[in-house]
């Protein structure tokens, strides 16, 4: 294995783009590292992209959003005083990842290149309409987070190119996101079920909706009949009902060792009611 | 002789008693001398038995003294985790 | 394959090493530093026991590459004692008996001295869900949650 | 004079709870556990397994391993020795597969190199070749007539006729009239209960590190419950002779059971052999999982009849165990276990010892009772449940105690149950409200507890101070109670005594620190090691005041003479006595050789509260007290310690951990992230009743407390969420789907 350190995403790209054999990008390592040690993958090049100046910065977009550097850990999400004012479901999302030590070390932007179907922060990013900034032998483009897994494991990244930040879109007033997960123990499990959800109010009213799912299909799944279901209508017990039929409805989940089919549909509608509750009462002011 | 209790998956060996009496003023004694008076229970004894006198549960030591009115109760073989 | 020169502090001690690049920061610790406090119980970041601190921030040793310690700042159990004089964590859990085997012991304690130095005053819960990533076997945890507890109170006290 | 320290009141230092001698160790991580050990020139090693749960093993090529750079020594079966026979046999098979792989994860062959790196690339290209077989890993699809058999003729004498080849072992016994008790009831409750196999979960892998040369002779350093029998297997293994392997146990990091044989030390030892150099070997934590010795999975029938009264008139229990692909399993344990905590008229109780395409199954922790708990603890709070009883009254009616007969037919001497019963029902938990939601479950547990052999060791210095030396690795602060005992008996402070673990060429053979023994036996040799020490030091007192030995006697430290005709003698510290022996006949020692019977039984009850998400099925411990005898607990707070510890694996076996084996046979969460135990967050703070009935087999009145902490919880738990939901749980673990799924059932 080859360990590369780049001071540039010039020079990573130019790295990545010629390498042979198997290529990962190291960042927090809590993913690469595993498989490593499971012998699951050994990389044939490893590139080690935290030398590269801005990686590690938590930035306000022009816009009134947020630049995500593809070093950023979870640790330092949480730490940060403004992101979780806006976005407090995809602070916790990414929060809920493993251990404090973890914490330490992993990215949100490892968990969306993951492609993991359980990976905690990705149906919090696909609510919030996070896009994953890329570069390549062929420039830069954005691709927004929903697309970026393709399937267990694989992403729709090209050969050479490499994340190098997440955007989030400008919170915006009366909005508010949340997201839980379903995990057998308190804590250091993988998701058995998560939802992640994103709204905006005018009073009682909500005007926009975004939800998504993980952990019930290959990838993370945006469910955008949620705008049929909320938009226009307050968070009663009917419309409560309706999107745990949705969230039911769209889960195309496994049978495996971490849990059902049947039962992972079930939670799924059970936490679509309780984080609708909790987006929406962020939404209307409550404080995260 | 000394009563020995077995317990009942024993009892087939020895024409469906649930008690053979035996020699022996020790448990060392008492398991030779079920050796030797009821050969079907060998098997057993070789992998191994532990034995209770008057409510005490012997793992392995034969020195052992047992009385003529002991209560003698044949154990399956006592393990620890 | 070739070896890796790498540059690093280990509990403010400049140390160097050659590793291989697939080492981990525990390999490296343990096998080429002699730093044996930090334990390998899983090597996949689910149980805590190589618990080390990198640049102040606590992380997962078997987790982290020895080649990525160029330049950091390590922090190990055998660097928690100044001198002669314990910290009071280390004084604490002996005297609550808040280890049994002791293999969880040092990274349970990195851990706890960094969630201390973060927050001085946790809450129970804070306590248990900061150190769920470390595994204990032996205890139940009774005795540790109690012995971060009384540590940090009597941390407050003094300063 | 024959000096007997024998007492249960009025301690000096026994009963007090000062700082374990090992604990400035434990805090700075210079302590020296298994894999913290290095040797000059030492090799790293790497064991291949198979993928495969059970496969003719056709071919082992392993020349492009050795061809490799670095690669010193590949061993293989043939390295070991030829023509053992039982239990012998059984672990070497383990250690490594002859021609055939018994499960998944069973070594084949292994590798020493430079590097671990080195180690594991060479595992890589060694090159096996396979013919896949017929697997079986469920204990009751192990037993169906069309079950493949693992290994024909395993059977021992004791199984009757026309079972399956896989049933290896059969125990049977209870009295009187089973059906006739049932047809007096006025309730007879009969179900099924299974449990999964779960793991030790010890955080320390196994760990070793070997040296041995042509020559026979050996040094290993390993963690290990017990070293004597690790030099001993390992020699049989090896084709050595016993006394010329020394074996140092490390640090211990947890062993629960699972360290009391051995997995990888004989294949260190004959790679060394191999490479004539030192060899280290650790085990990955996936490692553990497939190839060290889980505890069995259970599949088990329990029947009990009641009068209204709570009067238990029968009680039947069928208990089927896997133990893997080697006979062993517990179910005689199991079978005495179930129902011992009651008097009954009449009871029956079978156990089966099955083998499946799994990893040979090691002790954990009181092997065998817990599972056994949980059935019988269930049916028993499923019959208070539906005669609107109190379960600790219907207990305490139904209760052993001394001079009752227990269900496998020995009068029961002084045992405990009783009391604990009675301090439950006194404790506040039990008459705490509860919320919606919750539910709470008692149930009470038993453990033999076990003596063994003891060798124990003790040396006075000149300035008065004392050396232990024991043979039973300290698991849980062992070491503190012996020098607590030992400073009792001398009456010199604690602090004055170091207790340390003896190598295998240092003192005489130790059984393994199992059964909850160490306390007890390791406690009473040492007391008696410390008497004969006493003893000396009179002798010398006497010399000195040239009085006969019988005229003195020994209180706190000083030797005294014993009345008026002894005659006007300042009492002699221990220090002057000490300070010149080497002069007054020489270093004053005691040594202590036995096999202790009479280690005394231990029960427990534990009270549960749990809380059930209705929506999800989640369970969460809000409260737990753990109340059981201990006959006198040395040092109070490594007691609570072994209560604290037995419980919270009892959680986790009761609410998640279980093993998952594929369709292909194949374990399918073999790390800390699939096998899930309890965290920190899971659990409450776990409160504790020590109650002291004193063992007349022990001097100061040990009992045994390591195991039957962990006999309640799976069956505490079990009544508390069966309590919450209104619905019987009769599977373990009760992972959220399972409680959801019952919670459907009651709802329709």
């Amino acid at each position: 294995m080859h360990y590369y350190k780049p001071a540039s995403f010039a020079e990573a790209v130019a790295l990545a783009a010629g390498a042979e054999g198997i290529t990962r990008i190291l960042a927090g390592g809590t993913d690469v590292l595993v498989q490593m040690r499971a012998d699951i993958v050994t990389p044939d090049t490893l590139i080690d992209i935290k030398a590269i100046p801005g990686t590690h910065e938590i930035a306000r977009t022009a816009e009134g959003g947020w630049r995500i550097g593809v070093a950023v850990t979870g640790a330092e999400m949480s730490e940060h005083p403004e992101l979780g004012r806006d976005w407090p479901g995809v602070v916790e999302a990414m929060d809920l990842i493993g251990s404090t030590q973890v914490q330490g070390r992993a990215t949100p932007i490892g968990n969306l290149c993951n492609a993991s179907p359980a990976a905690d922060s990705v149906p919090a990013m696909i609510a919030a309409g996070a896009v994953l900034n890329v570069i390549g032998p062929d420039g830069s483009r954005d691709i927004p987070a929903e697309e970026v897994p393709a399937g267990p494991g694989k992403t729709t990244l090209k050969k050479g190119e490499i994340a190098t930040a997440l955007t989030l879109p400008p919170r915006g007033q009366n909005g508010g996101d949340a997201y839980q997960r379903f995990i057998p123990r308190t804590e250091m499990d993988i998701a058995v079920v998560g939802c992640a959800l994103n709204l905006t109010v005018e009073g009682d009213q909500i005007t926009s909706a975004r939800m998504a799912l993980g952990a019930v299909a290959p990838t993370a799944l945006l469910i955008p009949a949620v705008t049929e279901v909320l938009v226009g209508k307050t968070l009663d017990d009917d419309a409560l009902a309706a999107l745990a039929a949705l969230a039911e409805a769209n889960c195309n989940p496994i049978d495996d060792k971490r849990g059902t089919v049947k039962f992972r549909t079930h939670v799924a509608g059970v936490l679509a009611r309780r984080v609708a509750q909790i987006a929406y009462d962020r939404a209307k002011g409550a404080k995260a | 002789m000394v009563e020995v209790r077995l317990w009942s998956g024993l009892r087939p060996l020895v024409e469906g008693r649930d008690s053979v009496a035996v020699e022996g003023r020790t448990v060392g004694q008492i398991l030779t001398a079920l050796r030797r008076d009821y050969p079907a229970l060998g098997p057993t004894l070789d992998a191994g038995v532990s034995v209770a006198v008057d409510g005490k549960m012997i793992a392995s030591s034969l020195t052992e003294p047992v009385g003529e009115d002991s209560e003698v109760v044949l154990m399956a073989r006592l393990k620890g985790g | 394959m070739s070896k890796t020169h790498v540059t690093t502090k280990v509990n403010g001690d400049e140390v160097e090493f050659l590793c291989d690049p697939r080492e981990t920061l525990l390999d490296v610790l343990r096998d080429r530093l002699g730093l044996t406090g930090a334990k390998e119980g899983c090597g996949t970041g689910d149980c805590g026991a190589c618990s080390v601190t990198v640049d102040g921030r606590l992380v997962c040793s078997c987790l982290m590459l020895g080649v990525e310690a160029e330049g950091k700042e390590i922090g190990t159990v055998e660097g928690i004692a100044q001198g002669e004089t314990l910290h009071p964590l280390q004084k604490k859990f002996i005297e609550y008996a808040a280890l049994q085997c002791g293999i969880c012991t040092p990274g349970i304690l990195i851990a706890a001295k960094s969630l201390l130095e973060k927050n001085p005053a946790p809450t129970e819960t804070e306590v248990r869900y900061w150190l769920a990533g470390n595994l204990c076997r032996c205890t139940g945890y009774d005795k540790i949650i109690r012995a971060v507890m009384d540590t940090a109170a009597e941390m407050r006290e003094a300063s | 004079m024959a000096l007997d320290s024998s007492k249960t009141t009025g301690f000096k230092y026994v009963g007090t709870r000062p700082n374990r001698p090992d604990g400035l160790d434990k805090v700075t991580g210079r302590a020296k556990f298994g894999a913290d050990a290095t040797a000059p020139g030492m090799l790293f090693a790497a064991i291949k397994r198979s993928p495969h749960a059970h496969a003719k093993i056709v071919k082992i090529d392993a020349s492009k391993a050795l061809a490799m750079e670095g690669v010193k020594a590949v061993v293989t079966r043939a390295d070991f020795a030829e023509g053992l026979t039982g239990e012998d046999w059984n672990i070497l098979e383990n250690v490594m597969a002859g021609d055939t792989a018994l499960y998944d994860g069973h070594a084949v062959a292994a590798v020493a190199a430079t590097s671990a790196l080195i180690a594991k690339d060479a595992i890589k290209a060694i090159e096996v070749e396979y013919q896949i077989l017929p697997h079986v890993t469920d204990v009751d699809k192990a037993i169906e007539p069309d079950a493949p058999v693992i290994r024909a003729g395993a059977a021992d004498a004791s199984v009757p006729e026309g079972l399956h080849p896989n049933v290896v072992r059969y125990y049977e016994s209870g009295h009187g009239d089973v059906e006739a008790g049932f047809a007096e009831a006025d309730l007879v409750i009969e179900e099924h209960f299974t449990t999964e196999a779960t793991h030790q979960g010890y955080i320390e892998p196994h760990a070793c590190l070997g040296t041995l040369g042509g020559d026979g002779k050996g040094e290993l350093w390993c963690c290990t419950q017990g070293h004597w029998n690790v030099q001993k297997v390992c020699a049989a293994l090896l084709g050595l002779e016993t006394s010329q392997l020394r074996v140092t146990a490390s640090e211990i990091g947890g062993g629960f059971g699972g360290k009391t044989t051995v997995f990888i030390e004989p294949v260190a030892l004959a790679l060394s052999r191999k490479a004539n150099r030192p060899v280290k070997l650790v085990m990955t934590r996936s490692e553990v999982f497939r190839a060290s010795g889980p505890t069995s999975s259970t599949s088990m029938n329990v029947k009990i009849g009641m009068k209204k009264d709570g009067t238990i008139t029968a009680a039947q229990g069928i208990f089927r165990l896997q133990g893997g692909a080697f006979p062993g399993a517990p179910c005689d344990m199991t079978a005495m276990c179930a129902f011992a905590p009651y008097n009954l008229k009449n009871v029956h109780q079978v156990g089966y010892d099955v083998i499946t395409n799994r990893p040979k199954q090691a002790a954990y922790r009181a092997p065998g009772s817990p599972m056994a708990a949980f059935a019988v603890e269930s049916v028993m709070d499923e019959l208070c449940n539906q005669l609107g009883l109190d379960p600790i009254e219907v207990r305490l009616k139904n209760a052993s105690h001394e001079g009752t007969t227990a269900n496998f037919g020995i009068t029961w001497p002084r045992i405990g149950l009783v009391e604990t019963l009675e301090a439950a029902k006194a404790h506040p938990h039990y008459a705490a409200p509860l919320k919606p939601g919750q539910g709470r479950g008692i149930s009470c547990g038993f453990w033999f507890n076990h003596g063994g052999e003891t060798s124990v060791s003790l040396a006075m210095s000149e300035d008065g101070s004392a050396q232990i030396m024991v043979g039973t690795p300290d698991i849980g602060g062992s070491r503190a109670s012996m020098a607590l005992m030992a400073a009792e008996v001398l009456g010199i402070p604690y602090e004055n005594i170091r207790c340390t673990i003896a190598d295998t060429s240092s003192l005489g053979y130790n059984e393994i620190s199992h059964g909850s023994r160490v306390t007890y036996a390791s406690g009473l040799a040492t007391i008696k090691a410390a008497e004969a020490a006493v003893e000396e030091l009179c002798r010398r007192a006497a010399a000195k005041w040239d009085i006969p030995a019988e005229a003195v006697y020994w209180e706190d430290g000083y030797a005294k003479p014993s009345g008026p005709n002894a005659g006007d003698h300042e009492p002699l510290h221990i220090t002057e006595l000490t300070a010149d022996m080497g002069a007054t006949g020489g270093p004053i020692n005691g040594h202590f050789e036995a096999t202790p019977e009479g280690a005394g039984v231990s029960f427990a009850t534990h009270i549960v509260d749990a809380e059930v998400d209705p929506e999800t099925g989640a369970t969460k411990v809000v409260r737990y007290t753990v109340v059981q005898d201990a006959g006198k607990a040395i040092h109070p707070t490594y007691v609570e310690g072994q209560f604290q510890g037995g419980a919270a694996q009892g959680i986790g076996w009761a609410l998640n951990e279980e093993y998952i084996y594929g369709e292909d046979g194949r374990l399918q969460n073999a790390g800390f992230l699939d096998y899930r135990i309890p965290v920190a967050s899971d659990l409450p703070f776990i409160d504790t009743v020590i109650v002291e009935v004193p063992n007349p087999g022990h001097p100061f009145g040990v009992r045994g407390v390591g195991e039957t902490s962990i006999c309640p919880p799976l069956a505490a738990i079990a009544n508390a969420v069966s309590n919450a939901v209104g619905v019987r749980m009769r599977q373990l673990p009760m992972r959220p789907a399972r409680v959801l799924e019952a919670l459907e059932s009651k709802n329709g």
